[in-house]
């Protein structure tokens, strides 16, 4: 460790021991110095991930051990809680559920499966789990494919069939829109024939331009088919219709992300340094 | 004061900005600590001197008000507050503005969250909305707060036919059956409506694929900027109205207040956030003007050689 | 066969079911398909237990072969079991009693099993000192009760240190980190948005007028022209990529479950 | 025009009739003004059919409008319907009200007993805790009581000697409460088959005027409030209801009718016709591409990279960054991912370089695991594969961004690899990637982080490229095949689409009819 490092580490400590000093002035009250510790750190969080635009260096790989750290145990503690205790307890026995205190979702009467309470088949997915567990054990590692395949294969095919309903025929349909928007035949179009953005006309443009939009995105992914001649101009004019949307859809998440920052610095100003209302 | 601050900051960035094109036109590239620097500074200015503007709703958010403004009073809505902290800057506000709107129209409000993180927001729209705005509105009856449920979409797969499975009782371990609001809900069929706020997955997109469309539900959204454009094509087919973005929480505030005076004095986060939304846009615009700029510099000087 | 045939007889079988299920609307149908989803969820369980293996794994490992950074893995180890312990007790009171000192003992009893996996030699020591904290802490939990453990309700959760480690440390970090993405969208804008070609002009013209049209002021200066654009932009070429794109990628999952269902795509389970 | 026409009629008789009420009611006072408004006409022709494609539970009543409804004398409010309750259900309701609440008192208890006990030895120690009791206890209901400590001490003994004395009392009287419970409900089908005998009409709710059907949706569980039993008669019966609740039509009573479960979703059999088109077509590919048929694929230049990165790698003797994404071993965006780390591993393991998995779910973890450890197999290298080499993380979305940052600024791989689901961590993993100087190559389904990919990466895979990777990349025939069937459904789609189109434009609405999903 340099002496330079030494120096900024003394000031760095010296600057967040003052601010929780101030701050627990200000906000007074029982607790003061708690709530004021809290702030402090969690400001100190912020800036020493902050500090990771400027370059790697020692606070931010603190600051970033320590979310590891503790965000693996938030999500076990979580999981925990509402996994075993909220999901697995109350299915598999009564008198558990009493022990952790959660109601019994088995329902008071439950039927039988293969002349079997059918509780007692939770059995199974717990082996499977148990399974899982063997990849610790590195000779029988092989035996946690089980699960393995269990989970995938369900929802493989879970998968399959909602996004084929969702994603497919859905949209499909949703691609049949009415080319002849309000028709009454031709001479009446070439009558009321307007520019107007609410016009029947551009109403028939958009219908059109979305509909070969579509098409020609999907040629654009076609794999087995050399782009060439029309189809590789179909295919040019769909990645460019992909361009423009990721271009907008880029411009449009600019918004957002400045929200965020917006958010941390209203916490830094408002929150710890007390500077604005 | 607060005038003469954002003048400076402004000018401040507006030289500096010129000072880097004129470098770019010179044909040196832009440090990408210094753009850093300004993006912070045009962000920091216009909070601590706060600027704001009037703005009137898009069509897709017009929709939303109105479904939500011409349902029969006391129907079922379904809020499902699915983000966390970090997203709650964007996302936030528009759960507090589309909530306080719901329990002005009195309709019952039924809420829930598919993250774990969901919950502790929920808490913050309870503290300072529903507390605050609607005293009068009893827990159980006007509204009921369902609390987390893990399994992401497993919860969506087995609430659409079952939603008393998955949630025996309220987050005050309140039994399903002693709450009055849910009378008469054995599934997702039983609401009129279903609006899911959040950003990430899952999340409204989720909530339209598993639980609208099969159910036939109208389904609504405010979505975190980045995923808005996303859900555009399921607008107005699978859904009936979408807030994108801090803009789309802005309009909808605006829109709210001026239709509701009895609100007139309500906080207003998003409205606040656009000004420095404005400021950073225009920077991060001219940041790409430069590049462009250097751009054509350096390839004409390329051609020359 | 055992390692190869049965998985693969699971996957059919089971993504088969869940395929024609949802085409069998009937009670017994539906009551399987729940119990299905709750396997999953349980088997999630176990697999919680294998993550936090690997979890430690890795830092003992780095640890023990003194890898660049090591020394940070002690402030992973101690962030974990802190938070652990304060997700898993409560204080019954508003005293704290001897937590902190318990909370101390409990860490310093990780600490020495790290050591004890890291050491090379004397880990026999390590895991004495192991044993003594780990005495220590139990004894600490017998006899203080102005906290105790919660299995049975999660009132931990709610308890006053989880929920201010998760509020100001958890969530401060995440935020920020999140908040990071403002100054590297505006870099990256910076750095690509050049007109190199067709593709990346209409990327870059698109981006601008969709930003320009987020912005009150710009308002006056291009006019209503350019939100009218912008929406056009979001209603029409948006819809239909983003239509074409939802549709290739529904064929392309439909494909891969298929795949997978079938047994023709199994790349995903190990060989041998 | 007709419609028109008939609309106008409807309007001047409304207008007619409420004119005449209004008269009518001016003339002579309210109160005999009851029976001036005749009881309306019933419904005809009321059928009742159990509900189609449901699990059961489920009975639809249809019915034609009353004469008076919207015509006629217009008097017609709403339908009632009422379904035909034996008395046995009020016995079951009551049983399973009490063994919920008896279960809900005793977890009370449970919960109580431990808190009130710990107040309790608080308050002994130091009765100044009062302020800050955890627990509230039982206090009279007037507003000048002050709780004092030795009243509180009192009301705990109290409450904890009422827990410790009732609560095995209340615990032991569950059981044979279930018993009787499950008696009851086994004795339902026969109180239903009594009928008319020991039961009666109960309002089960209003269909709105103009409506002519009504569905109504029973819970499954027998535990449940508003169960409605299967392969059970049920009797229902409709009557039209005015403004004054009193005048209504008589009852038209219609039964028995039975609810059942349907083996078959008759909404969903365009879902089933495109599932079967792709079984089909994948065999059918798979088979030829077996057969040895040559399959062109088209170039993809993110795919082509990847060589050449791991050539990199190997040159500059750094390691290559593989990441899985954000989703969970049930994806299926990470699924195409494992088969593509697959290849990649295999790469690596032929050239000798090295490769990090960090991952974000312990699932996908043991699986990548897997999935390298054969690679390296294949690759006759299996001494080369270290475990270490495909680790998790955390399971929190910005830790690991975290996390995954740190490793990319200090090990900087030669090339990162993204491929499978991102969110809004793609733009900071891939600028760093860009800071630490490497290769990026990124593919994801995601559709809103596909911009920064290709905004910050070298090379991407949009959509539906990504689940063509691993066939890409692998070469073998099968899948290549799978490749083929993948196009010509798009084929399908685009006819489809375009027969629909041209459908709705010529106004023949059938086609896309068919395509419609119900339910």
């Amino acid at each position: 460790m340099s002496r330079l490092a030494v120096v900024v580490f003394v000031l760095i400590c010296a600057a967040f021991a003052l601010s929780w000093a101030v701050r627990a002035g200000v906000t007074g009250g029982d607790h003061a110095l708690r709530e004021a510790f809290l702030v402090t750190l969690s400001a100190f969080m912020t800036l020493a991930i902050m500090s990771f635009m400027y370059r790697d260096n020692p606070y931010y790989k603190f600051a970033e051990h320590l979310f590891v750290g503790i965000s693996a145990a938030y999500w076990m503690c979580v999981g925990f809680w509402s996994t075993i205790v909220g999901n697995l307890v109350p299915r598999i026995s009564e008198n558990l559920s009493e022990f952790f205190k959660v109601p019994y979702s088995g329902g008071g009467l439950d039927f039988d499966l293969f002349f079997l309470p059918y509780r007692y088949f939770y059995m199974i997915p717990i082996v499977l789990g148990i399974l899982l567990l063997m990849r610790l054990v590195p000779k029988a590692g092989w035996l946690s494919r089980w699960p393995l395949a269990f989970i995938v294969g369900t929802f493989a095919g879970l998968n399959l069939i909602r996004y084929l309903q969702s994603d497919f025929v859905n949209q499909i349909s949703a691609t049949f829109v009415p080319l002849f928007v309000e028709w009454h035949g031709f001479g009446d179009f070439i009558g009321q024939l307007s520019l107007a953005a609410d016009g029947q006309f551009v109403a028939m443009m958009t219908n059109l331009i979305i509909f070969l939009g579509v098409l020609c995105g999907l040629i654009y992914f076609f794999f087995s088919k050399e782009h060439t001649g029309w189809f590789g101009g179909a295919s040019r004019l769909g990645i460019w219709i992909l361009m423009i949307t990721f271009g907008a859809s880029f411009g449009y998440t600019v918004m957002g992300r400045i929200s965020l920052l917006v958010g941390r610095l209203t916490f830094l100003f408002r929150d710890w340094l007390g500077i604005m209302s | 004061m607060g005038n003469l601050g954002i003048i400076i900051a402004l000018a401040l960035i507006g030289g500096g900005l010129l000072w880097l094109l004129i470098r770019a036109i010179r044909g040196k590239e832009v440090n990408r600590r210094l753009i850093f620097v300004f993006i912070l500074v045009s962000v920091a200015a216009p909070i601590l001197f706060t600027i704001t503007f009037e703005m009137k709703p898009t069509p897709i958010v017009q929709a939303l008000y109105d479904k939500i403004e011409n349902l029969p009073e006391g129907s079922k809505v379904l809020l499902s507050f699915d983000f966390d902290p970090p997203m709650a800057p964007e996302v936030q506000p528009m759960a507090d503005v589309v909530s306080r709107h719901v329990l002005a129209k009195k309709h019952k409000a039924i809420f829930m969250t598919l993250w774990a993180t969901g919950q502790a927001q929920f808490n913050i729209t309870l503290e300072e909305v529903i507390r605050r705005d609607f005293p009068e509105a009893r827990d159980g009856v006007d509204y009921v707060d369902l609390g987390y449920k893990a399994g992401n979409e497993g919860v969506l797969n087995v609430i659409r036919t079952d939603f008393k499975k998955m949630f025996p009782t309220d987050v005050n371990t309140v039994p399903w059956d002693s709450l009055p609001i849910l009378n008469g809900v054995r599934s997702c069929s039983d609401f009129d409506l279903i609006i899911s706020l959040g950003g990430g997955k899952p999340g409204v997109k989720e909530w339209v694929l598993f639980v609208g469309d099969p159910t036939r539900v109208p389904t609504a959204g405010g979505v975190a900027a980045v995923v808005a454009p996303m859900l555009y094509p399921y607008y107005p087919g699978q859904m009936c109205g979408l807030l994108g973005g801090i803009k789309g929480a802005a309009e909808y505030e605006n829109y709210f207040r001026d239709n509701h005076p009895r609100y007139a004095g309500m906080t207003t986060p998003a409205m606040l956030m656009m000004g420095p939304q404005t400021v950073a846009h225009v920077v991060i615009l001219a940041f790409i003007v430069i590049g462009n700029v250097l751009y054509f510099v350096t390839r004409r000087k390329e051609v020359k050689r | 066969m055992m390692k190869q045939q049965i998985p693969r007889l699971i996957v059919l079988v089971f993504g088969s079911f869940l395929l024609f299920q949802f085409f069998v609307p009937h009670e017994s149908s539906e009551w399987i398909y729940e119990f299905l989803l709750d396997w999953n969820i349980i088997i999630g369980v176990f697999a919680l237990a294998v993550g936090i293996w690997s979890l430690f794994n890795v830092h003992v490992e780095k640890i023990k072969i003194r890898k660049f950074g090591w020394k940070y893995s002690y402030v992973t180890v101690i962030g974990f079991v802190g938070m652990v312990t304060f997700g898993l007790t409560a204080q019954n009171g508003q005293e704290w009693g001897w937590f902190f000192p318990f909370l101390a003992a409990v860490v310093l009893t990780v600490l020495m099993i790290v050591q004890a996996g890291a050491s090379k030699g004397n880990a026999l020591l390590f895991l004495g000192a192991a044993a003594f904290f780990a005495l220590a802490a139990a004894v600490i939990a017998w006899l203080d009760t102005t906290w105790s453990f919660y299995f049975q309700t999660a009132v931990p959760l709610q308890s006053f240190m989880f929920r201010r480690m998760f509020d100001n440390v958890l969530v401060s970090l995440h935020a920020t980190m999140f908040s990071l993405l403002a100054f590297f969208i505006a870099s990256a804008a910076y750095r690509a948005f050049r007109a190199r070609n067709v593709m990346a002009s209409l990327l870059l013209i698109a981006a601008l007028v969709v930003m320009s049209r987020f912005n009150p002021y710009l308002e006056p200066i291009f006019g209503e022209q350019v939100s009218r654009l912008s929406n056009w932009l979001m209603n029409v070429p948006n819809l239909a990529a983003q239509r074409a794109v939802i549709m290739g990628v529904g064929l392309g999952m439909v494909a891969t479950a298929l795949k997978v269902v079938l047994g023709i795509e199994r790349n995903y389970m190990g060989k041998g | 025009m007709r419609h028109k026409l008939k609309l106008v009629l409807v309007l001047v008789l409304c207008a007619w009739t409420t004119a005449a009420a209004q008269t009518d009611t001016v003339l002579i006072d309210p109160v005999s003004a009851a029976p001036v408004l005749p009881p309306p006409l019933p419904v005809t022709n009321l059928q009742a059919q159990d509900t189609d494609n449901d699990h059961g539970h489920a009975i639809t009543l249809t019915w034609e409008k009353s004469a008076d409804d919207g015509a006629g004398r217009n008097s017609v409010l709403a339908y009632e319907i009422f379904r035909w309750f034996p008395f046995q259900m009020d016995v079951v309701d009551a049983l399973r009200k009490s063994v919920s609440e008896t279960r809900d008192a005793v977890r009370a208890f449970r919960i109580d007993l431990p808190r009130a006990e710990h107040a309790l030895r608080e308050l002994r120690e130091d009765p100044g805790k009062l302020r800050t009791l955890r627990f509230n206890v039982a206090r009279p209901d007037d507003s000048t009581f002050q709780l004092t400590a030795d009243y509180a001490i009192r009301a705990l003994e109290d409450t904890i000697a009422f827990i410790r004395e009732h609560g095995p009392i209340l615990k032991n009287r569950i059981k044979p409460l279930q018993q009787d419970l499950e008696k009851a409900l086994a004795e339902l089908p026969q109180a239903y088959a009594d009928y008319p005998r020991d039961g009666e009409w109960r309002s089960l709710g209003k269909a709105l005027v103009g409506s002519t059907s009504y569905t109504n949706t029973g819970a499954k569980e027998s535990t449940d409030k508003d169960f409605i039993p299967d392969y059970t008669d049920l009797y229902y019966r409709v009557e039209a209801i005015t403004v004054d609740e009193s005048i209504r039509s008589e009852a038209v009573t219609v039964g028995p009718v039975q609810s059942r479960g349907q083996w078959f979703h008759a909404g969903r059999v365009p879902v089933l016709g495109f599932v079967l088109m792709f079984f089909v077509f994948t065999l059918t590919f798979v088979q030829m591409a077996k057969k040895g048929a040559n399959l062109y694929v088209r170039p993809l230049s993110g795919i082509e990279a990847v060589d050449d990165a791991i050539g990199r790698a190997t040159e500059m003797g750094r390691p290559i960054l593989y990441l899985l994404g954000l989703g969970d071993a049930t994806q299926v965006s990470t699924i195409a991912s494992f088969s593509v780390l697959g290849r990649v591993a295999k790469r690596v393991a032929e050239y000798q370089t090295s490769i990090i998995v960090p991952c974000y779910d312990p699932v996908v973890m043991a699986v990548a695991q897997e999935v390298v450890k054969s690679s390296y197999l294949d690759a006759g290298r299996s001494d080369d594969y270290k475990q270490e080499s495909v680790f998790f993380v955390t399971n929190y979305q910005f830790a690991y961004v975290a996390a995954v940052n740190g490793i990319m600024l200090r090990e900087r791989p030669a090339t990162n690899i993204y491929m499978g689901k991102f969110m809004a961590e793609s733009l900071l993993l891939a600028e760093t990637g860009t800071l630490a100087g490497s290769i990026q190559i990124a593919g994801t389904d995601e559709i809103a982080q596909i911009p920064f990919f290709i905004v910050a990466c070298d090379y991407t895979l949009i959509g539906e490229e990504l689940y063509a990777a691993s066939a890409y990349l692998g070469r073998e025939p099968v899948l290549l095949g799978s490749l083929k069937a993948q196009d010509w459904a798009k084929v399908v789609i685009m006819a489809v689409a375009l027969i629909g189109m041209l459908g709705t434009a010529l106004g023949w609405p059938a086609f896309a009819q068919l395509l419609q999903v119900t339910g």
